[in-house]
């Protein structure tokens, strides 16, 4: 983890209540794709933690929700701005585990930490296929930006309005796939456990306090042990999971 | 001595700053930072004689110059604490560590810091009796004189190292209950602890947390926490560790000022990694556009004005 | 009956909003900026027997995301307040007013109450027992619940208007005398009033307030108030008015959701002297992002989560 | 009194820890020399009343000492930052008692409102005289302004090393004057009180919460009953100050 003044570049709506930034500074800390920073807002004392959905050597791409006051004043940062960044936060997915054709599993908000981990899993070869899944059509974004990276996207939208009528998980059938790795609500995370037929991996989501550990406001309980989303986390094997079922 | 130092329960400190328990973790997080032995010292996680989760999430929540929370005591439980934690923090950590101690019954008090004090590295016990957030236990023993008498006698029966009593603000007279500490043995009193609080969604009307209640800190809890350590230091002899929303090293000076002999950081270690480090490296610019030469020697200086 | 109004014993309110007791004097200075009529009521400066300087200066002093002070009751006394303020304001507001009543001993609270009760324009009274910048009086009828209760059987026994016992945050638990008020006969309790606080002067080494300690007010103590309010309404059956720290129709709001049924606004209008009205124009489209129809339905909303 | 969205336009150093901002906006509200505004700061709950120094149609100058946090960000914002500030408040002076030769007494960052004093009595044929005190010669600051108006200026320093060594009242002697004005630190006005020959009126400085007579945070006793500095004054008149001596 660093801490760092990080000057806003881009910060452009991108779908329905959903914006893209993208940041100048130090990325060294950021080592894996599924790692979050976490970000001073004016006026907020705690951070806001958001995923890294892409990084260079000198920027770091975060898409962001409008969830209240705080996300809806980020929303209007201009370029030029600076900003109190903590970066490389989190475990992050273990590209190691992904065998010869991974599957991606993004819903809402949970798509971006995808882009950088297909970037990842292609460069190192491996056939990547992706699932998408919003409520509708003007909610879907970086389906295209999945394609465009050479990974073969299917899109799941719960009216319809795009692709599968249904969830993720209604997406997922007669796919083909070595390995999963899927961020997203927490209902839906749930979903993929019992769906997906292979060994996986999922990122999930808590508010923090200190999002490095510091503070056990995020912890939740697996099979081995408590995991504090923050460090142990966000990404937690599907092995480990408690969810009774 | 240095300009900083500052002695508390005749072990000195190189500086008055410590971090808070439960802000802390057992100093291992923080010790990947910055070298934490720039601190005078740091309170360890509240530990229990069972290793606990503690509350349902969400345990966090937002407020004005501050935030909630209800973690609910989640440690290891002390067997752990001494079987891993104490081992790893002596890699890191080369000075006497302050060991927060939390329980549901003076027997379990007593036990946890029985145990504790028998480690060399525990060079204090800091006994909280205010944590708002567990239920059947906790606060109560700090918002009634009598218990928090009874646990802090039982617990020096069987300690050898000083033992600091946290105290509780969410009382009518804070100084009532430090003075019960007191002439119950306690060689020191922090405070102070959480305010209870409450914020609720809006949209899904309902509690944020899932505890319904949490306890605030950071800075907006400061005058709050000055005027108590004022009112404490009035009332008892024995040292007082002030804390609540401490973020600066003016803050810390303020502190003392109202006359804490030493200061604990909490929230700000959370929105801040480096706070700690930062408010010890700002102390000495701090001191001089004060005019103060050695911080040991300010302690309740403010008084010294209600006198005249 | 419009969707931002409510009931307060009795008196229908067109909206939930009233100005604080101390924040907005005797209505006059806010009514050469804006319509006070638009407010549902506002509580008018706390009022004793005699006319009162109050404290020395420095009476205000800073805080993050609040202030403290120590003004210590200034005020006419209540005759002028009968002579002069309550006709002045006769011509700008055509509203029944809240009388804000403070005294340093039962009978004075008698007195002022019955007098103030005789007046048409006073619609309640509201009996500050909570005052923590006077001595030997105010808060100390507020922090003991068979004192707040004397007061409210002396008072509601000369009265016919609906009292209003204003109680302290500075208490183990509110609850308990909320509680007493209301078997003693008080029509409504509000709460919290401010939490006493401090802050000194680092380089002239002196408090800031000549008064020493002072009352924290603003969005820093909203939680606390939020928490306080929340347990009050849960311990009695009369209504609550919710304040401390509202600043914005979402505390309104959220303020309700705990149990409040109006809400009091009191350091905004020092800081923003048009808060209130923008409050109130505010409210409908808050009420609209969070699917609220009609205010009255919403208050202690958040306790039927609890209850599922 | 107006509330106002004002424009930085200058904000420069003028002396030791002093400060000079124009800023640019709705002066209407501004009617009399010696009133004052109320400033927000971003991060600060309470405003900052500082004295108005000079005002046109469309811009309001003010003058204002480093005296802690707040003023120490303020004398950071950069020209075209925007603020929230309340105008028009306070008595200010009444230019109707000055007869035709008035005497301005300024003390440290008690001078700026003599400035637009002078040029008001100035316009209106009065032969106005200044006395300005301060601690040091590199404290000094708009006396050459107010020569530059047409008043005849003395200052005074504390340590000699400018004008009269000593106090204003130091420099008063052999003065020629129908009535004062006096503003600065309450020793200061003390002594002009005691020792000014003529009627005149005094500018008083309180912690005040907030700046238009609601909270009664700075409440002071005079012989015609309790006023509030920020409505009832800050000017008050010799006659009614409770000073026993």
């Amino acid at each position: 983890m660093k801490q760092g003044i990080y000057t806003v570049e881009e910060n452009t709506p991108l779908a329905e209540g959903v914006f893209r930034m993208r940041l100048r500074g130090d990325t060294s800390a950021v080592t894996r794709p599924g790692q979050f920073i976490n970000i001073r807002l004016d006026g907020k004392f705690l951070r806001r933690p958001i995923s890294v959905c892409d990084w260079d050597d000198g920027t770091i791409t975060i898409i962001y929700k409008l969830l209240g006051d705080g996300t809806e004043r980020m929303s209007r940062y201009p370029a030029g701005k600076t900003l109190d960044v903590l970066t490389g936060l989190g475990n992050g997915f273990d590209v190691g585990r992904a065998g010869e054709r991974p599957l991606l599993i993004g819903g809402g908000v949970g798509t971006p930490p995808m882009y950088a981990l297909a970037k990842q899993l292609l460069a190192a070869g491996k056939r990547v296929q992706a699932v998408l899944g919003f409520n509708s059509a003007a909610d879907v974004f970086y389906a295209d930006e999945l394609r465009d990276l050479g990974a073969a996207v299917r899109v799941a939208t719960a009216d319809g309005s795009r692709g599968v009528k249904g969830f993720v998980t209604d997406a997922l059938a007669g796919l083909d796939y070595s390995y999963y790795y899927a961020c997203g609500p927490e209902p839906m995370l749930r979903a993929v456990w019992k769906t997906a037929v292979t060994d996986g991996e999922l990122s999930f989501e808590e508010r923090m306090g200190c999002g490095f550990g510091a503070c056990m406001g995020c912890t939740c309980k697996t099979l081995t042990g408590f995991k504090r989303i923050c460090r142990d986390g966000p990404v937690l094997r599907k092995g480990e999971l408690l969810w009774d079922d | 001595m240095g300009r900083l130092s500052v002695t508390l329960c005749g072990i000195e400190l190189d500086n008055p700053v410590i971090p808070a328990s439960g802000t802390f973790g057992y100093g291992v997080e923080f010790a990947e930072l910055y070298d934490i032995n720039c601190l005078g010292t740091f309170s360890f996680k509240g530990t229990t004689r069972e290793p606990r989760y503690g509350n349902p999430t969400p345990r966090i929540a937002e407020a004005e110059s501050g935030m909630l929370n209800a973690v609910g005591l989640q440690n290891p439980g002390v067997d752990a604490v001494i079987a891993e934690e104490l081992p790893r923090l002596k890699k890191c950590f080369h000075k006497p560590v302050m060991a927060n101690v939390s329980g549901f019954s003076v027997e379990e008090y007593v036990e946890v810091c029985r145990r504790l004090d028998a480690q060399a590295q525990v060079g204090w016990l800091e006994v909280n009796i205010s944590c708002p957030n567990v239920h059947g236990g906790g606060m109560s023993f700090g918002t009634d004189p009598h218990m928090a008498a009874e646990v802090t006698r039982a617990v020096k029966a069987v300690t050898t190292k000083p033992v600091i009593m946290k105290l509780s603000p969410n009382v009518t007279d804070i100084a009532q209950i430090a003075r019960a500490c007191e002439d119950a043995g306690a060689d020191a009193v922090s405070l102070i602890n959480t305010l209870m609080a409450m914020r609720i969604d809006i949209r899904r009307r309902r509690p944020i947390l899932a505890n319904v209640t949490g306890g605030l800190s950071g800075p907006a809890v400061f005058p709050v926490a000055l005027r108590m350590v004022w009112q404490v230091a009035d009332a008892v002899g024995i040292p007082v560790i002030g804390l609540g929303g401490v973020s600066s090293a003016e803050q810390v000076i303020e502190m003392m000022l109202a006359g804490a002999a030493a200061v604990e950081v909490g929230a700000a270690n959370l929105t801040d990694p480096w706070a700690c480090q930062k408010i010890i490296d700002e102390l000495p610019a701090a001191m001089d556009r004060c005019g103060i030469d050695n911080l040991r020697d300010i302690i309740g200086g403010a008084k010294q004005w209600e006198k005249t």
